[in-house]
């Protein structure tokens, strides 16, 4: 069941991963890195994760991607058009990324021995209660200060995005 | 055991997530698709750093996930209005347009 | 007691005068400055009523000012006998001189300039003098050095006053940085910088350390009390205006030298060698200063080597064990040197800037007032019987006859050298005829002559009416000094000798100084010139340090090295930075590319460590 | 395990169905009530009062042309009505409507799926509502439907935050998020609702009217209001895909109202316990109903009611009957109060659209970030204090 879960949801966040990259329009790889964004989700809850996976839906898929999408339809930007490709992107990027992809792998291929597994329920540390005892214990100062971030970000965002003034 | 999953399967997820965002992140013009390519490649690691709180039975791994979700709000709230911005001088999204520190 | 408004009411006249004196009358100048200094001296007089005869030493803690490790230092006054001594000299001759200042300073710009100085001085002396610790005497140490620099350089548009401050300044920065390290060393010997413990933990001591002590806080008083070796700064200082010279140069702050001394006898009496050195010292300074004086021809340089002189007479006393007939000698030679410096001033004043002796003579008639304060001064300073100087110095010259004879023999011939330069220049001021340009010397204003006859009543009955080694018994050890009276009288006559002896050459035969010049043209050229010591720090120590700047740090490493370095470094950017502006597409996308790519080499790096660790992999 | 999965499918199956019929059937109850505020009758041919009038338009709708508008984003012009619904309907799964019931012998509660972080899945799902009404908006390739899409979602985000401000309070009163637990804790007597025991009037008045504006309806349905922009977002939609809108609306509807009788009012609770008599409620209610509809039947004032309203009122005699029996008491009174407080709070979103006009975009916007957040914050803090002092 575990097993299924996993390849499923996994299935669907490389496809909608793989959709990011290459659908054209931004509104789709919006719409499907929302899907990533759930299957992860899923996926965490799998971990034991399971405020984590709310506060992916509610933090990411819910308000930041829609951020993402209302701005690409505000701008109402089309597609992108096809140009010539950067010459050092197209020299460097696919052997780069492909030597990348292998060497993540082969790190975790041998770092982690697949006699480690997971099953749900095999952590349950995840409860709301859990996350909220030690952000405000352990990681207050931590959660303080990207508190401040967040208002920053706020008073940034609004600077930004203001109407110049006549 | 039927069911269970190798733990590595995870972190290979992860790494394949963060490659596409990293791909995406080279390979396409549009400032916006650039972004969720970052927003991509954040998840990808969001999901290591659960797989290994899972591993490690520490609940420290999802509080760091926490904070990459708060940093990312504050990110795509200043981000997309840095992009409204930009548009707005500019007229345009593409990368490759927006080239006038080269000079 | 609140001995904290002693230091404080001069500050404020300094702060009142220097942050708004630009726009007040002279008059309201006047009133703050002298106004703050003659409350301080009032309140001075007012704390010592108060505290009474003083047996014991009263402190006053404010706060704590360092707390760092094991230094605590705090913002302490105290007053003892010796405090006292010393707050009366310096508030009491320091208003005397503020007084003078107004009808001296009524022509010169920069009033409230100098007035703020005056009293940030004042300030700055009171508070080393009141210090109850040594780094809190540090600041007044410092702050007195400051205002002296302020005040030689008063005249700022001249380039010789300028350089005299200059001078002033670097060469008591040696004595500074000795009486530091000897800082350092007590803190580090006694934990502590306050004098009641470390004065405490001095008999036990290590004698080696305290006497290295003892003369590293000597060299910090060599320097402020114009001692050889570093006592050429001083004759320069004379640039400044001439009040500056009687209150800083001769009264009060090249005696902090001495003050600081004796107020270290604990460390001197269990450190006997140190004080062998400040005796030859001393001594030293005093015949050899004496002698320099013998042929200066500008007045006032006259009376700044016989405070050399003076000074090293006080530093006989203190290395001699004669810690209160130091500081006797030190207040009276505040009187009679004030005095001096102050008469010599009136008589620049009425001669309209002239200092040259060759260009007075026979202003005995023309400005009667000062003719009688400067003969007050000048029989005082001759040590002639029962004037304020026959005490003190008798005092220091017994108490050498019983450390060391031949410090006695070289003192009173010193004592008649003095006796005989002083009244050469009495001689050559007052007597014979009119020989400057045409001008009408006029009497001072009566501000000016008021203080000098205060001063002047001070010189002669000052001995009788402050007899400092009864009054500070308590205060230092006693020193065993033989009533001798053929010593005494060997001493004074020494004094009338050299009286005798000017009014001789300079009054009845004036040829004779010429042709004793002519006689011994060298010895004569070797003291005009002041024994080339100018010229010889110069040549030994100024211009190595000023070539080897310019050839070796400036030509060599600065503009060789440093600037080849920063120049090739440049260059270099340049060249690499040509070379990286390829890469610097402005496109961000490429610039990703290059991330990722480091990224990956990153990894790679990362992964041949662990594949080169036996284990393999974090467990 | 595989008793589990069938009766996972068997209430599936149950509350899906009585969801569509609700569905279906408050679109008539709207229809009905706003006639009335209107005083006019309301549908009234289909069927006794327009009761078949929502299977005529069922009907309707499946029956008509499904027409695909040239220039839309094909994919997710398809794929937004489905968002839409889907979302509106995967929150119902984690809504308990009763507690657990022994039915045929199997322990099971009145619930499809019990997560201990039911508020927070509810607040997930409602937040991704959202992308199909932004989606139909922008695929549709309609300037009046971008602009309700956009409207949408930025109307959706804001009012989001104090939503979740004013579920936040009685969250802390309750001190779980399980939905289960929530209503656990405000068992007994009336003031042990969370609107009453924790004073959360003002945080209960928030989270109504950001439900409002959550679900787009009037006062805050700009981004469908019909005299501006045509129909919004869902202008170019037409037959099934227009009905999957309707539905989302009505099921977003039906789950804020369930969301608002947990957190506030209790849940499935009685007002007071059942040894007061509470049991005897429902009993009394729908006898009273089944015996004024004979009345009015005797009475009739047309002639087909002479036969409608006894009808009617037999059937309510029947229902009053079965909540007489007492081994379904367990089962049907926990449902009839849940239900009694959804209705009201229907018949509110209901009453609200007869009676109120609708807001200025500028106003809405100024209305949640200036009144609504502030108020909701502060309520939190004060309720946040209140509590730490207490305990």
């Amino acid at each position: 069941m575990d097993l299924i879960l996993f390849l499923a949801f996994a299935l669907i966040a490389v496809v909608a991963a793989i959709n990011v990259v290459v659908q054209r329009h931004p509104i789709s790889s919006a719409i499907s890195l929302v899907g990533v964004m759930g299957s992860l989700a899923v996926l965490y809850l799998l971990l034991g994760a399971e405020f984590i996976a709310a506060a992916q839906v509610i933090v990411y898929a819910g308000a930041i991607m829609v951020l993402f999408v209302f701005v690409i339809m505000l701008l109402n930007a089309g597609g992108e058009a096809r140009a010539g490709r950067s010459f050092v992107a197209s020299l460097l990027g696919v052997p780069a990324l492909v030597a990348l992809l292998a060497l993540l792998a082969f790190f975790t291929a041998r770092l982690f021995p697949s006699d480690a597994e997971v099953h749900f329920g095999g952590f349950k540390g995840g409860t709301p209660e859990a996350i909220g005892r030690a952000l405000f214990t352990t990681y207050l100062l931590p959660f303080e200060i990207t508190s401040i971030l967040v208002l920053i970000a706020i008073v940034g965002a609004v600077v930004l995005a203001r109407k110049e003034l006549e | 055991m039927m069911g269970h999953i190798p733990l590595s399967w995870f972190l290979m997820l992860s790494a394949v997530l963060f490659t596409l965002g990293v791909a995406g992140f080279i390979f396409r013009r549009n400032i916006i698709t650039m972004f969720m390519s970052i927003e991509l490649i954040l998840n990808g690691v969001n999901l290591s750093f659960i797989t290994f709180a899972y591993q490690r039975h520490q609940v420290a791994g999802q509080l760091m996930v926490f904070f990459v979700m708060v940093v990312a709000a504050a990110e795509a709230a200043v981000g997309l209005a840095i992009i409204l911005t930009v548009f707005k001088n500019r007229g345009t999204l593409n990368i490759d347009d927006l080239n006038s520190m080269k000079d | 007691m609140q001995l904290w408004l002693i230091p404080i009411l001069p500050l404020a006249g300094f702060l009142i005068n220097g942050l708004f004196g630009r726009r007040f009358s002279k008059a309201a100048v006047n009133a703050f400055a002298i106004g703050s200094v003659v409350l301080s001296f009032l309140w001075v007089v007012k704390t010592l009523a108060g505290l009474g005869s003083l047996p014991y030493t009263y402190t006053e803690h404010y706060f704590t000012w360092i707390q760092s490790g094991s230094l605590t230092v705090n913002f302490d006054f105290s007053v003892d006998r010796l405090t006292a001594v010393m707050l009366l000299v310096v508030t009491g001759v320091g208003s005397l001189i503020h007084i003078y200042s107004i009808g001296y300073m009524a022509h010169e710009g920069g009033y409230y300039r100098f007035f703020a100085f005056l009293n940030l001085f004042m300030f700055f002396m009171l508070t080393l003098v009141l210090a109850a610790n040594y780094l809190v005497m540090f600041i007044g140490w410092e702050g007195v050095g400051l205002c002296s620099y302020l005040l030689i350089s008063f005249y700022f548009d001249k380039k010789f006053a300028t350089d005299a401050g200059n001078k002033a300044f670097i060469v008591t920065r040696i004595g500074d940085f000795g009486f530091s390290l000897g800082m350092f060393l007590i803190f580090r010997q006694f934990g502590s910088l306050s004098f009641t413990r470390v004065f405490a933990q001095v008999p036990g001591a290590d004698v080696g350390m305290l006497t290295l002590i003892g003369i590293l806080l000597m060299v910090g008083a060599c320097g402020k009390s114009a001692q050889i070796p570093l006592y050429v700064w001083l004759p320069d200082a004379m640039a400044g205006p001439t009040p500056v010279s009687a209150l800083i140069h001769a009264a009060t702050m090249v005696t902090a030298g001495v003050y600081m001394t004796a107020r270290s006898w604990v460390i001197y009496t269990h450190a006997p060698i140190a004080m062998d050195v400040i005796a030859y010292i001393g001594i030293a300074t005093a015949f050899v200063a004496a002698t320099i004086g013998l042929a200066q021809n500008d007045i006032k340089k006259v009376f700044a080597y016989s405070t050399i002189s003076q000074l090293g007479y006080m530093f006989v006393g203190v290395g001699c064990g004669a810690f209160s007939a130091g500081i006797y000698h030190l207040m009276t030679h505040a009187f009679f040197k004030a005095l001096l410096f102050l008469g010599s001033g009136a008589v620049i004043h009425s001669l309209a800037g002239e200092q040259d002796m060759r260009f007075m003579g026979g202003l005995r008639t023309k400005i009667p007032w000062t003719f009688w304060v400067m003969l007050c001064a000048s029989l005082a300073i001759s040590g002639f019987p029962l004037t304020a100087g026959y005490f003190s110095k008798d005092a220091i010259l017994l108490a050498a006859s019983q450390r060391a004879p031949w410090i006695y023999w070289v003192g009173t011939f010193t004592a008649g050298l003095t006796a005989f330069y002083v009244f050469r220049a009495f001689f050559m001021t007052f007597f014979g005829e009119y020989r400057g340009k045409e001008h009408h010397p006029h009497e001072s204003p009566p501000v000016m002559i008021a203080p000098l006859v205060v001063l002047a009543a001070l010189s002669l009955i000052g001995g009788y009416l402050f007899k400092v080694p009864d009054f500070l018994r308590g205060v230092f050890p006693a020193a065993e000094v033989p009533e001798s009276g053929s010593l005494m009288a060997i001493a004074s006559s020494a004094g009338l000798i050299g009286i005798a002896l000017a009014y001789v050459m300079y009054v009845l035969k004036p040829g004779i100084p010429d042709s004793i010049a002519a006689s011994a043209r060298g010895l004569y050229t070797l003291v005009y010139n002041k024994y080339f010591v100018d010229e010889i720090y110069d040549a030994v120590i100024v211009q190595p340090v000023v070539e080897g700047s310019r050839v070796a740090l400036w030509k060599g490493a600065d503009a060789g090295l440093i600037d080849g370095i920063v120049n090739g470094i440049g260059a270099r950017c340049k060249g690499i930075g040509g070379l990286l502006r390829l890469p610097q597409s402005g496109n961000a996308r490429s610039y990703a590319t290059w991330v990722a790519f480091g990224g990956v080499l990153v990894i790679c790096g990362v992964l041949a460590v662990f594949l080169l660790l036996p284990t393999g992999g974090v467990r | 395990m595989d008793s589990f999965i069938v009766i996972s499918l068997i209430k599936i199956f149950v509350v899906f169905g009585a969801l569509m019929t609700i569905l279906a059937y408050l679109q008539w109850v709207e229809r009905k009530v706003i006639a009335h505020i209107q005083v006019r009758p309301g549908p009234y041919r289909v069927g006794p009062h327009g009761l078949l009038q929502p299977l005529a338009d069922v009907i309707k709708l499946i029956t008509k042309e499904g027409l695909l508008p040239p220039y839309v984003n094909k994919p997710l012009y398809l794929a937004a009505p489905f968002i839409a619904v889907t979302m509106a309907l995967l929150s119902i799964s984690v809504i308990p409507f009763g507690p657990a019931i022994r039915v045929a012998g199997y322990w099971t509660w009145m619930q499809l799926a019990n997560l201990n972080i039911g508020v927070l899945f509810v607040l997930a799902v409602s937040s991704m509502g959202v992308y199909g009404i932004a989606l139909a908006g922008w695929s549709s390739n309609n300037k009046y439907a971008l602009i309700g899409g956009l409207r949408s979602s930025a109307q959706m985000i804001s009012y989001e935050l104090p939503l979740g401000l004013a579920i936040a309070a009685p969250l802390l009163i309750s001190n779980t998020l399980s939905l289960r637990r929530l209503v656990e804790t405000q068992d007994g007597w009336l003031w042990n609702w969370n609107l009453f025991h924790g004073f959360q009037y003002v945080s209960f008045v928030v989270f109504l009217i950001a439900s409002f504006a959550e679900t787009n309806r009037i006062p805050f349905d700009l981004p469908e209001a019909e005299n501006e922009l045509v129909a919004g977002y869902h202008t170019e939609y037409s037959s099934m895909k227009f009905a999957a809108f309707f539905m989302a609306e009505y099921a977003n509807m039906v789950t804020v109202s369930c969301m608002a009788t947990l957190l506030f009012l209790g849940g499935w609770v009685a007002p007071w316990p059942e040894k007061f008599g509470s049991g005897f409620v429902p009993v009394a209610v729908f006898a009273a109903a089944g015996l004024i509809a004979l009345f009015h039947g005797w009475n009739a004032a047309r002639r087909k009611d002479a036969l409608t309203f006894p009808v009617v009122g037999v059937v309510f005699l029947a229902v009053a009957a079965v909540f007489l029996v007492p081994f379904l008491q367990n089962i049907l009174l926990p449902l009839f109060w849940f239900c009694a407080k959804v209705g009201s709070l229907l018949f509110v979103f209901i009453w609200i659209r007869g009676t109120l006009p609708r807001f200025r975009y500028d106003q809405l916007m100024a209305f949640a970030w200036k009144v609504l957040f502030p108020v909701a914050v502060l309520n939190l803090l004060v309720t946040a204090l209140v509590i730490a002092v207490i305990s």
